[in-house]
């Protein structure tokens, strides 16, 4: 397959927007995430990040857009590709970038690394690396407020791959029929690691699909952060009115590999190049100021502004401290393990 | 004390009604738990009791139904999640060790899944392959689970109770063959120690060491043992993890002997985490090596003969007795 | 929820037919199948067959109209309920009653019980006792074919229920990506044991929730005996001639509790009742009689037939043997265990 | 011989594609097999070699496309099922415990799953919590499965051929931490005995016991235990079901002391297995009690210097080792 051409230009979301502070916060927000994203990848080359980091680089539109439209009280799940969300949900950068160090100051004290980014209080309860893994949780979360008559709503992003999991089907299916507040925010990057979507689908068309299930769905450009940004909060309305759940596809593309350990054999680079010239905070910089809504300096201040913040991350990062092995077992369990309970000593004791 | 006899299953069900009663936040959800009345009758009455919301039946979807089991724990309710048997489990499996289990430690200590597990398991009852796992020692492998096998009917009542006080994900393994049988209740139902195993029957020669379904076989095993007048203690384990080892070991100090009983399939059973330990922690008090009486390594057959051959029965726990003091 | 009240009055399938000897063996393998479960009832109470008992009694139209439409190499797999598949397949009578006695003579040796009857040599891959769980194994079985170029396809019937799980979503997708020679019969009697189809399903019409899959899609009448057997021919001609898997729902109602120990609070006698009405014997034996296609004494003949057949599958049965509990570990693996290997003695051996 | 050095990915690549030619039953099925060359690069070129009717990617769906695998062995093709990791194969757990490794005995001997299932397993690359398992152990409780463990290459080259004569379901688990080591291999690609453990460092006064992704730290222990003059035999179990028990008890006999080394949490390890088999087999032949070295009882960490702690090292085996000499 390839992905499918992009749209000849898409209606340029910039155009729909009038209000300047908002402009500024939708480009400050995706330049943030871009930047520090870039950070990452950075630091994980000279080795001070491990394990396995995903890029988000590409689909900002999709976290800067959608989140604001959620309120502080709103759950949110993600995936392992996560680090957009974090930031745009206001986990702090300094808390992210410990957390990649693995130290103790990060927002998982270290133990969940880039996959797993939580933030409790945010109501944050991020990264889930298990495909579709998060999305029985959403349901269950939207379950307890609807018990408890709270008009909070769960949202959840997913990949276009999780959408062939059992799970995926089990949880639609579920929220319909029980008509939960969840939203369900598929972020359709066309690819599953290698294997793109047509590949994958015997119905490609993810909105078309969910809706079998007889809930809303909505499809949107998710290049676009304005378009993002009213989808979702259409459908944000929509399920917080208590109609039920919704299914929202967001058409994106990530531009860099799938992991840093990806030699994207899967794909060409004209296809790639293509997609970059709708990258969602060129487009949208550009139409901005052409619109006149952001002055032609506004860029630079805002790269001038988040790298300050990444250097403090990463300096928040670097001055952190490693966790004692001694406290390795804390937080399996609340309670401390009773008396003769089981030994999680690592030395065999005869 | 007011002592009433009743049936396993309602013992059950008063430990259902009462945690229901004593928590808004608690709700019983899974197959065929409301309308049905429970596969095993075990939540019968409970809908007309306290709605729909609070008794909810589900699809089949066990993964998603227990992974909503998880997220409405993390989002503040005391769920109770039924699967109906663990042989259904598996599919369910992901989710209870790659979230239940995990999140706590995985988010530095932030989140927590005060959630409660209930299946039943084990064979006995001719369901053959698929429909007679007795996976409950397996489970015991995970770290971040609690894991509970009642087989008294104070414990079939109270554990659950106990378990919707932990702060942690709790699994109850309720034998289905004792689902039928009579036994003693005292009192109004309340939560029971779940920390610690039970001596069901002091005695000086040999420590049967055993859980759930097996308690009683084991028990008659013993019983039948005296009358030849070898005396063994029975200690009924209780929580599978963690475990009791001081009880174990206290037993075994005072007998220097071991058999331990264990439905599951002998390679790679509890039984040998039994035996372990006890190597680890009180070589030196053996008299003779622990022995282990356990499933046979196949998939439960159908026909009873096989069925019974199988599984452990009173006969083999008192030909391993035999063979250790033999 | 109610099942949904039956239409009016169903074109009867008798009308459809000419052939008398073919209206004839529809009708004995329907009364075959119902006789032969009745006579299992009542072999249950008296404590001859154990474990779980699913009777299929009120469903007879579809296996004795389906499974004549498939070849004798093709593939069947069924579930736990699976008598009158087995019967209609042309496993023998007395193997399957063996088996429920739990005899060596059994058609699975006496290992498998009610929920596990195979016939490897009649193609039949029988019985599966977690729901939903043969329909990843029919995929693999139609995969197997396609690989080799042979034109065999697979049938596999499966319930209502089955449809919520996730693995009924994961295979109807792969099935459909691969375009695999798979017939997806899906015995739709309206509940999963107590669980009513609009209280398990968000989208209950099954057909277009299949059809999301972008597979064919079938639904009929599954009281109906000639009905079915028309859809299933164009059906398994559809699959055969390569242009991809169908999905065909059979709308049906099963008279019997779920199993032996269904108390049936949930459905009330009344709907029961209805639907007894459209007993596909009752009606289809009726229309045969009135268009002249049957003698007023065939069904009387049949049941002499058939119960003379079941006598003799029960004298089978009883005079059965018992397998040696020393056998017990055979047939575990295809090879001995290797010296040295794990013991499977059942006594501990210090 | 013609011996030449390559990384183990490569070994197992080599191991994949003698497959394939052998046999035009055998085909490659699992999630970024073909185009993406493995998400380790296991089967990079596959695709090209052999077209993708052979190397098949399949969407993210891991019951199914195990289940697929078992239906088409079921249905005389010889599948390789990848899972890309252990992590995800508690998806597909339903399908290898329920069906793989029942339907011989269930069916009486009719049908036969000639399947064979590959993933990679282990901690130790900072993955974190959901994707650090050690489950081959716990898998070894499985009746009906064979489990193998290639911790060589000659192993890892061999180990696919040998069970792709198998009638029955093999689980062959590849630790990832090896993926890019180099190693020896003799020849052309050939099956290799997988019924046997191997002594991979004769010894004579402990005998290490361990296998895959352990073995190597395992070595690298006995080789610093030797400069203090302590002689480790150091057993590689290879087969994790069936065990080889003849080769464990022969070391004991010679060492009359144990150490088992394994990646899988302590409670419930595939160590507390052996050392029950140790008792039950040779217990008079101990001169201490068998100890083992697991992983801690938590949820791998990703820091790295705590998933150190977490899981066993070189560190901790040469203590076990003296504290069973002090
Ligand atoms: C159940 C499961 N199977 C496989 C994997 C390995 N894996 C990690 S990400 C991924 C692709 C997911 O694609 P998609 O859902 O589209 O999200 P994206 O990475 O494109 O954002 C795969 C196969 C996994 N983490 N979980
Ligand atoms: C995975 C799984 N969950 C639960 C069960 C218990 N169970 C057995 S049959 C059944 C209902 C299935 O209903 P349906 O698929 O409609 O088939 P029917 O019995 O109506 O023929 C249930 C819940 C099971 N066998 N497998
Ligand atoms: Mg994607
Ligand atoms: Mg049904």
């Amino acid at each position: 397959m390839s992905a499918p051409t992009p749209a000849p230009h898409p209606a340029i979301g910039a155009a729909g927007l009038n209000d300047p502070v908002h402009a500024r916060a939708l480009l400050w927000q995706m330049i943030r995430i871009r930047r520090f994203e870039e950070k990452c990848a950075e630091l994980y080359s000279s080795g001070r990040i491990r394990g396995f980091l995903h890029l988000y680089i590409g689909e900002e539109a999709i976290a800067a857009g959608a989140m604001p439209a959620l309120r502080a009280t709103d759950h949110v799940l993600a995936t392992y590709r996560e680090h957009g969300h974090a930031l745009a949900r206001g986990v702090p950068a300094g808390a992210i970038m410990a957390e990649m160090y693995g130290k103790q100051e990060g927002c998982s004290g270290g133990r969940g690394g880039s996959m797993h980014l939580f933030d409790a209080d945010r109501h944050f309860f991020g990264g889930s690396a298990i495909v579709a893994g998060a999305l029985p949780l959403a349901v269950g979360f939207a379950l307890a407020d609807r018990l408890r008559h709270d008009d909070r709503i769960t949202a959840c992003f997913f990949g276009d791959g999780a959408v062939a999991e059992g799970e995926f089907h089990e949880s639609l299916n579920l929220a319909a029929l029980w008509q939960l507040p969840v939203l369900f925010l598929c972020e359709n990057n066309y690819y599953a690691m290698g294997t793109a979507l047509d590949r994958a689908q015997s119905q490609t068309d993810l909105a078309a699909k969910a809706g079998s299930y007889r809930l809303a769905t909505e499809s949107v450009d998710g290049m676009d952060v304005v378009a993002v940004a009213r989808a979702t909060e259409a459908a944000v309305d929509y399920v917080r009115s208590g109609q039920g759940p919704m299914f929202l596809e967001y058409r994106t593309y990530r531009f860099r590999a799938h992991s840093m350990f990806d030699p994207e054999r899967y794909r060409d680079s004209t296809e790639v190049e293509q997609w970059k010239q709708r990258c969602p905070i060129e487009t949208f910089a550009r139409d901005a100021v052409a619109t006149g809504l952001l002055e032609a300096s506004s860029r630079e201040d805002i790269v001038g502004e988040v790298d300050q913040e990444i250097a403090e991350a990463i300096d928040f990062a670097e001055a952190g401290t490693w966790e004692s092995p001694a406290t390795l077992s804390r937080d399996v369990y609340a309670r401390a393990v009773p008396a003769g309970g089981a030994t999680t000593d690592r030395e065999a004791q005869p | 004390m007011n002592t009433r006899t009743l049936p396993y299953r309602e013992a059950l069900r008063e430990g259902l009604r009462e945690a229901l009663q004593r928590d808004p936040r608690v709700f019983l959800m899974g197959e065929d738990v409301g309308r049905y009345g429970g596969t095993y009758a075990v939540s019968h009455g409970l809908l007309e009791e306290f709605g729909e919301a609070r008794i909810r039946d589900t699809p089949l979807c066990e993964s998603t139904f227990t992974g909503a089991g998880i997220g409405a724990a993390l989002n503040g309710m005391r769920p109770i999640v039924e699967i109906m048997t663990v042989n259904f489990s598996l599919l369910a499996l992901d989710q209870i060790m790659n979230n239940a289990a995990t999140l706590r430690h995985m988010s530095g200590g932030q989140l927590g899944v005060p959630l409660v597990i209930r299946m039943t398991t084990g064979g006995g009852r001719q369901l053959a392959a698929q429909h007679s796992h007795s996976l409950e020692g397996w489970y015991a492998h995970i770290p971040g689970l609690r894991i509970v096998t009642p087989a008294t009917h104070e414990d079939a009542r109270g554990m659950l109770l106990t378990a919707l006080e932990d702060p942690d994900p709790v699994l109850i393994f309720e034998h289905a063959l004792l689902l039928g049988v009579e036994g003693p209740v005292e009192g109004p139902p309340h939560p029971v120690d779940i920390d610690q195993a039970a001596v069901r029957r002091a005695g000086s020669q040999v420590s049967l060491v055993t859980y759930g379904g097996m308690l009683h076989k084991t028990l008659e095993a013993a019983a039948r043992l005296a009358e030849e007048g070898i005396d063994a203690e029975v200690l009924d384990l209780r929580t599978l993890r963690p475990l009791d080892d001081t009880a174990i070991m206290t037993s075994l100090r005072k007998t220097h002997r071991a058999v331990v009983v264990d439905e599951g399939w002998r390679s790679g059973s509890l039984a040998a985490e039994i035996i372990a330990r006890i190597n680890e922690q009180a070589f030196f008090e053996l008299d003779a090596p622990p022995m282990r009486v356990c499933s046979q390594e196949v998939p439960v057959p159908y026909a009873r003969h096989l069925e019974e051959a199988a599984i452990p029965q009173a006969e083999d726990i008192i030909a391993a007795v035999h063979q250790l003091f033999g």
